[in-house]
């Protein structure tokens, strides 16, 4: 990269915030700040390969901890910037009368979706949530695996599944249509869902890049996160 | 019995290529469309076909109309029920000679098709090429299983395209015989192309001369032969000696009218052209007799002196370039020149009678 | 696991390609024979799925089929099914993916062959559907395998679509193209070049046969 | 910003749909005309992007072109310039997907041609180039024409491998199908049928405008 | 000058169509191939030009070898420097009359090759199709174009394989001159396929009958067509009388040899075959002269008395059936017919030289 350019790898779910943390960074630096925005995974992989990134925003600590252990990123910078919620989603239509986790067994229940548990890590939390739960062998049957977010809240909204499980942070995003939260998943069912911040290694501008990891965590940026649903970092 | 009387006109409208407007009516035989090169005789064949629709008209085959513009009335091809050898054969790349005599066969007409096409193949004399897909076959053989093929799907109208053109002599001869008693036994109108004078003649039961996408001539081959209407037609059918002349005089009692043409007096039968009017006169070669002497006790009525300047030696006639004031074509045998010593610079009279000077219009 | 993952692929690609095969000609056949009005625009418009990211084509037909989807309503009314997360919709979705493939390959194919052949056999009696089955299609039967096996190849990798509207059920719908793209994101780098050595193996093979198939037959 | 977007799909597409069809015609044309060993076994190789996921296609690319892959480690060192993350990237990703359907479809068209012709060409002293550009391509155009048409859409909608190799910076690397991508997935229900409608429209006036570039000219 | 010297199979191994098996040279001007249907004409002209190559042999073309198969050369098509029209035309579909000519026409070659195709197309009667394609062309028009085409590539041989099949008698007269005289000027080898006897003897300087393959029969066409070596050829070339006979007596004195066939004893050259054999003479029905009275003072050494049985009228000429112990068939001109009153069931001598009967191997 330029010298006056970064470029953000970033988990696609934290499009519309690091958007607007993007413009914060470029009124304060004067550098161009750019996002490259894709599935945690794929972004990982990119890196592996060499891709000119300098910043990694996961939305796992799964993605960055692979990272970590093969020495791609600066371990220093690495941070925890926010964290999120797993929530039970129902299309706001629903008539199924479901208000907890443990409603998903029932009989009339047929198909509940949710993230893939080895892409979306979205999907990840929720097995832990659901296994804890004692449901995910009880569900295996019901369950449908989206291959993101957006689609697990598309087949709820559509009717297609009775039930969805998402971050607390989609349902803000996705314009809440359709959707409405039936419960939240207490923290204890699954490991805290972070999302890890880093520098990686091969940066050319590693002053620049530390700025925007910076950003996310100071009050300006936690703001913008809140706004969007998002936690913070502690 | 075929009626067609149709106008189509070819190629874009600003630049008419041809306009095809005939009235042909062909009885239960052969008819021979003879004409040259262009005239239209494929885009006829077609048209009745149903490949290519008319402008305007009426096609009759039978007692089934399959074209009346007047009508509204077009019968598709596939319901016509049309013999066609295409000039350019057209044989189905993919089949062998055997499939696509077969595919000819209409599907239940027939209790054993394979024993009908691989007669139809040996009656053609290409058995051995049953198995042979068409571009492993010679042109010859390829326009024979052409012609198997059509023969094969028992029409109500055979129009045939040219189908002897592309096989030899002998072979065309024997076919020829085949083509005529299969009409005899189908008892259904022929329509046959061709530019070969042998084959109109022992084919024809009746013949047309197409010129321009016309009808201009109708008869016998042989009528038309020797007595080509126009100069056009006497050009097509072959008629050697051909002049423009001018009338001299009507002598009424002899039933004829002197023709000058040059500084030769040519009788010709009697017409009723006013005297100077500019006309063509046709000569056939093969209607001029040759003699060394003058003979006076003789029917024929021209009798003209000249110098052979020439002689062509061709396998079926002989040809004499005769110069008597005008050049004549005359067609002896090899034999009369043998035996008449004929030279070059030899002087001779040709003898014709009136009857065979033609005037063209 | 990888057994049924395959027979479920093979499944669904057996019964697309073979639909896709039969429509595809069918519409290549009007497009290239038939004049009426709009015939490029509608030509133009079938392509579209080639255009649209697969997800978002999956998206679409969702709207269409979805138990609450235009079409897939009236049905879920009638019959209490829905063709989502069945094997069906996977099906579905190949063909509406690959379709424009065998469309493009078939007009261009029969628009090809001289017209002059079928001719001869109208003019022998024979009808259009006789024609079409016996000159037609053996004379354009070139482009139109090429056009199949496009099908195949792009029926078999298809997996955006399917995701969308036949779900992932692990065991039900999970297609191998799937369980690939699983495999890679997930790091299982190992699984992913076996699924992938599978899969491709499978497409040469099939591939390969056919093109054997449509080789001429040498002559001379 | 969908300007740019625009702009940029445009670009890698053209640039994408030429090297496909010079490529793709060639290698038909190798495919159709010589015989060599592994021939149909190179043609079955070569469909097999079809079959991949474009995401692993495009995984197999960036192990084989990344900074450390294989082909890019040397480019690297040799120019410090990497095909990750820059259009060439995405050029070459939509490319490498696109290119089997040109190639199946040029080989058919080439081999539908009836070789007589070439013949003729030949013994009039026409070189084997003059041939082919003045006899095979003409008379082969509809089905090359067609295979350049599914390319086009093809690569126009292109994003699976893009996504991988280029990445999808937005104003740098990021093509309508990503962007379309984007939205979708981030819930910009709005902008995404924008957009699709967008690339659709454009699509479909290509390919409309295309076909009529091939249909004959009307004669009788 | 060409020389040709090769072996080509056709067909599969198992189910042999032919073998072609010839050596032919064929000096400046023009060669007539002419046999029948599947002969192999054809072949015989794909293998010069490089189309087909031949299992073994030589091919060279004034001092260029363009095939050895002992020196493993192959000179490619592309190099040899053939004109050829082919028997199917092979017009490109998507060029126009016009472009198929430029296209035949070698780059560089001509300083104006716009007008050189203008010229061919003017010559041969089809400047208005100039801008037609192919499908709007008649099949003669097409044949003309590609004569036009192959006329263009100014070669080092021309090979023409029935160029003139589908044109009218008329256009095909002219056409025939134009070839002699392109010839001429161009001082290249002609290879000319025709089934036509005509063509044949106008334009042949030397003739080739090829039978399965093989070149059979080598001279000037009229020695060809008056004296055919065997049966077959005289099949091929059209001799009308052919018995199968017994050789009954050498008259040496004469300088004849009686074969008898049936009840007839027939006078012919002599020859050294013993007393007995059994022969095949052939007798064409333009060498018998016809005549009213028994002549003797005749240098004619066969006279038979016969009975005319049929009479046959053709355009070009007439022919008599005549039984008189065996069946010949004898030429006549009309004028004859009608100047010796020539009716079926007339009594007639024929008179035959002895050197126009045959034998035939
Ligand atoms: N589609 C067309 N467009 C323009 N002109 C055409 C078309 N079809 C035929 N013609 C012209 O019409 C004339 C008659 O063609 P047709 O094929 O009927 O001739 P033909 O009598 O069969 O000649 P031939 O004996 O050479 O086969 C030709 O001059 C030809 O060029
Ligand atoms: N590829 C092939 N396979 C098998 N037989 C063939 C092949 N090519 C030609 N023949 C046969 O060889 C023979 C000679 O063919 P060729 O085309 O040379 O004949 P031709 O003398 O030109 O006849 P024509 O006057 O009918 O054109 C034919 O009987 C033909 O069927
Ligand atoms: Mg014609
Ligand atoms: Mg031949």
């Amino acid at each position: 990269s330029v010298s006056n350019e970064i470029l953000v790898s970033a988990a696609i779910s934290l499009k519309d915030c690091f958007e607007e943390i993007g413009a914060l960074y470029e009124n304060e630096t004067g550098v161009k700040v750019r996002f490259n925005l894709g599935a945690s995974g794929l972004l990982q992989k990119q890196i592996e390969s060499g891709a000119p990134v300098d910043v990694f925003a996961s939305a796992a600590e799964r993605q960055m901890n692979e990272l970590q252990s093969r020495g791609f990123i600066l371990t220093e910078t690495r941070r925890n910037f926010a964290r999120n919620a797993l929530v039970l989603v129902i299309a706001s239509s629903s008539e199924l009368g479901i208000n907890g986790f443990a409603d998903l067994i029932r009989p009339e229940i047929t198909r509940v979706s949710i993230g893939n548990p080895k892409t979306v890590p979205a999907g990840t939390y929720a097995r832990q949530a659901l296994t804890n739960l004692q449901l995910w062998d009880r569900l295996q049957s019901r369950l449908v695996l989206a291959e993101n977010v957006r689609q697990v809240l598309d087949y709820v909204a559509r009717g297609e599944t009775d039930a969805g499980v998402v971050y607390a942070s989609d349902v803000v995003s996705a314009s809440g249509e359709g959707i409405a939260v039936a419960a939240y998943a207490s923290d204890e069912l699954h490991d805290p869902i972070q999302y890890p911040i880093a520098v990686v290694k091969e940066t050319k501008a590693r002053d620049n890049a530390r700025k925007f990891v910076d950003l996310t965590l100071s009050p300006a940026g936690q703001s913008i996160l809140k706004k969007h649903g998002f936690l913070s970092a502690n | 019995m075929l009626k067609a009387r149709f106008k189509k006109h070819l190629g874009r409208a600003n630049s008419r290529a041809l306009t095809i407007d005939v009235d042909l009516k062909a009885a239960q035989g052969i008819t021979v469309l003879f004409g040259a090169s262009g005239a239209g005789k494929t885009t006829i064949l077609r048209a009745i076909a149903g490949i290519l629709a008319p402008d305007e008209g009426r096609i009759v085959v039978g007692d089934e109309v399959y074209f009346d513009s007047a009508a509204g009335i077009v019968i598709p091809m596939q319901k016509r029920k049309v013999g066609y050898v295409f000039q350019n054969h057209l044989l189905f790349p993919h089949m062998t000679a055997e499939q696509n005599v077969l595919y000819g066969i209409r599907t239940g007409v027939r209790r054993n098709p394979r024993e009908r096409a691989r007669e139809l193949l040996l009656m053609l004399g290409i058995e051995k090429t049953a198995d042979r897909l068409p571009h492993q076959l010679s042109g010859g053989e390829q326009q024979r299983v052409a012609l198997a093929r059509a023969l094969a799907t028992d029409p109500s109208v055979m129009l045939l395209d040219e189908p002897l053109s592309a096989v030899d002599v002998s072979t065309r001869s024997r076919l020829l015989e085949e083509i005529v008693s299969i009409q005899r036994r189908s008892r259904i109108p022929f329509l046959y192309v061709t530019h070969n004078h042998s084959e109109a003649l022992r084919l024809g039961d009746s013949m047309m001369v197409i010129e321009k996408g016309r009808v201009c001539q109708e008869g016998s081959p042989m009528e038309i032969f020797n007595a080509p209407r126009t100069a056009s037609i006497a050009k097509v059918v072959g008629t050697e000696n051909m002049f423009v002349g001018r009338i001299l005089q009507h002598q009424f009692e002899d039933g004829t009218t002197i023709v000058g043409v040059d500084s030769c007096r040519i009788a010709a039968p009697l017409n009723a052209l006013p005297v100077d009017s500019r006309v063509t006169i046709g000569i056939r070669s093969d209607d001029i007799l040759v003699s060394l002497e003058r003979l006076t006790q003789i029917s024929a009525r021209n009798v003209l002196e000249g110098v052979i300047k020439n002689i062509f030696i061709d396998v079926d006639k002989t040809e004499l370039m005769v110069s008597c004031g005008i050049d004549l074509k005359v067609s002896v045998t090899r034999s009369a020149v043998r035996q008449l010593n004929l030279k070059i610079g030899s002087t001779v009279f040709l003898l014709i009678k009136a009857r065979s000077v033609h005037l063209l219009e | 696991m990888v057994w049924q993952t395959l027979k479920l692929s093979l499944l669904v690609v057996s019964i697309a390609t073979i639909v896709i095969s039969v429509a595809g000609i069918l519409l290549g056949y009007l497009l290239a024979k038939r004049e009426f009005r709009g015939k490029n625009l509608l030509d133009a418009v079938l392509t579209l799925p080639m255009v649209l990211p697969p997800t978002v084509t999956g998206y679409y037909l969702i709207i269409l089929l979805g138990k609450r989807g235009v079409l897939g309503r009236v049905l879920y009314d009638l019959t209490g099914w829905t063709v989502t997360f069945t094997w069906i919709g996977a099906v579905i979705a190949a063909t509406v993916i690959a379709f424009p493939l065998m469309v493009k390959s078939a007009r261009a194919a029969i628009e090809s062959v001289n017209a002059d052949y079928e001719i001869a056999s109208y003019v022998m009696g024979r009808s259009e559907i006789e024609t079409f089955f016996r000159i037609t299609l053996p004379l354009a039967s070139r482009g139109i395998l090429a056009g199949v096996v496009l099908s195949f190849a792009r029926a078999f990798g298809e997996f955006g679509a399917t995701l969308m509207i036949a779900g992932n059920i692990p065991g039900k719908t999970q297609t191998m193209p799937l369980a690939i793209y699983e495999a890679v994101v997930s790091g299982e780098d190992e699984q992913a070049k076996w699924l992938a050595l599978i899969l491709t193996g499978i497409a040469v093979v099939v591939v390969y046969l056919t093109n054997r198939l449509s080789r001429p037959r040498r002559v001379d």
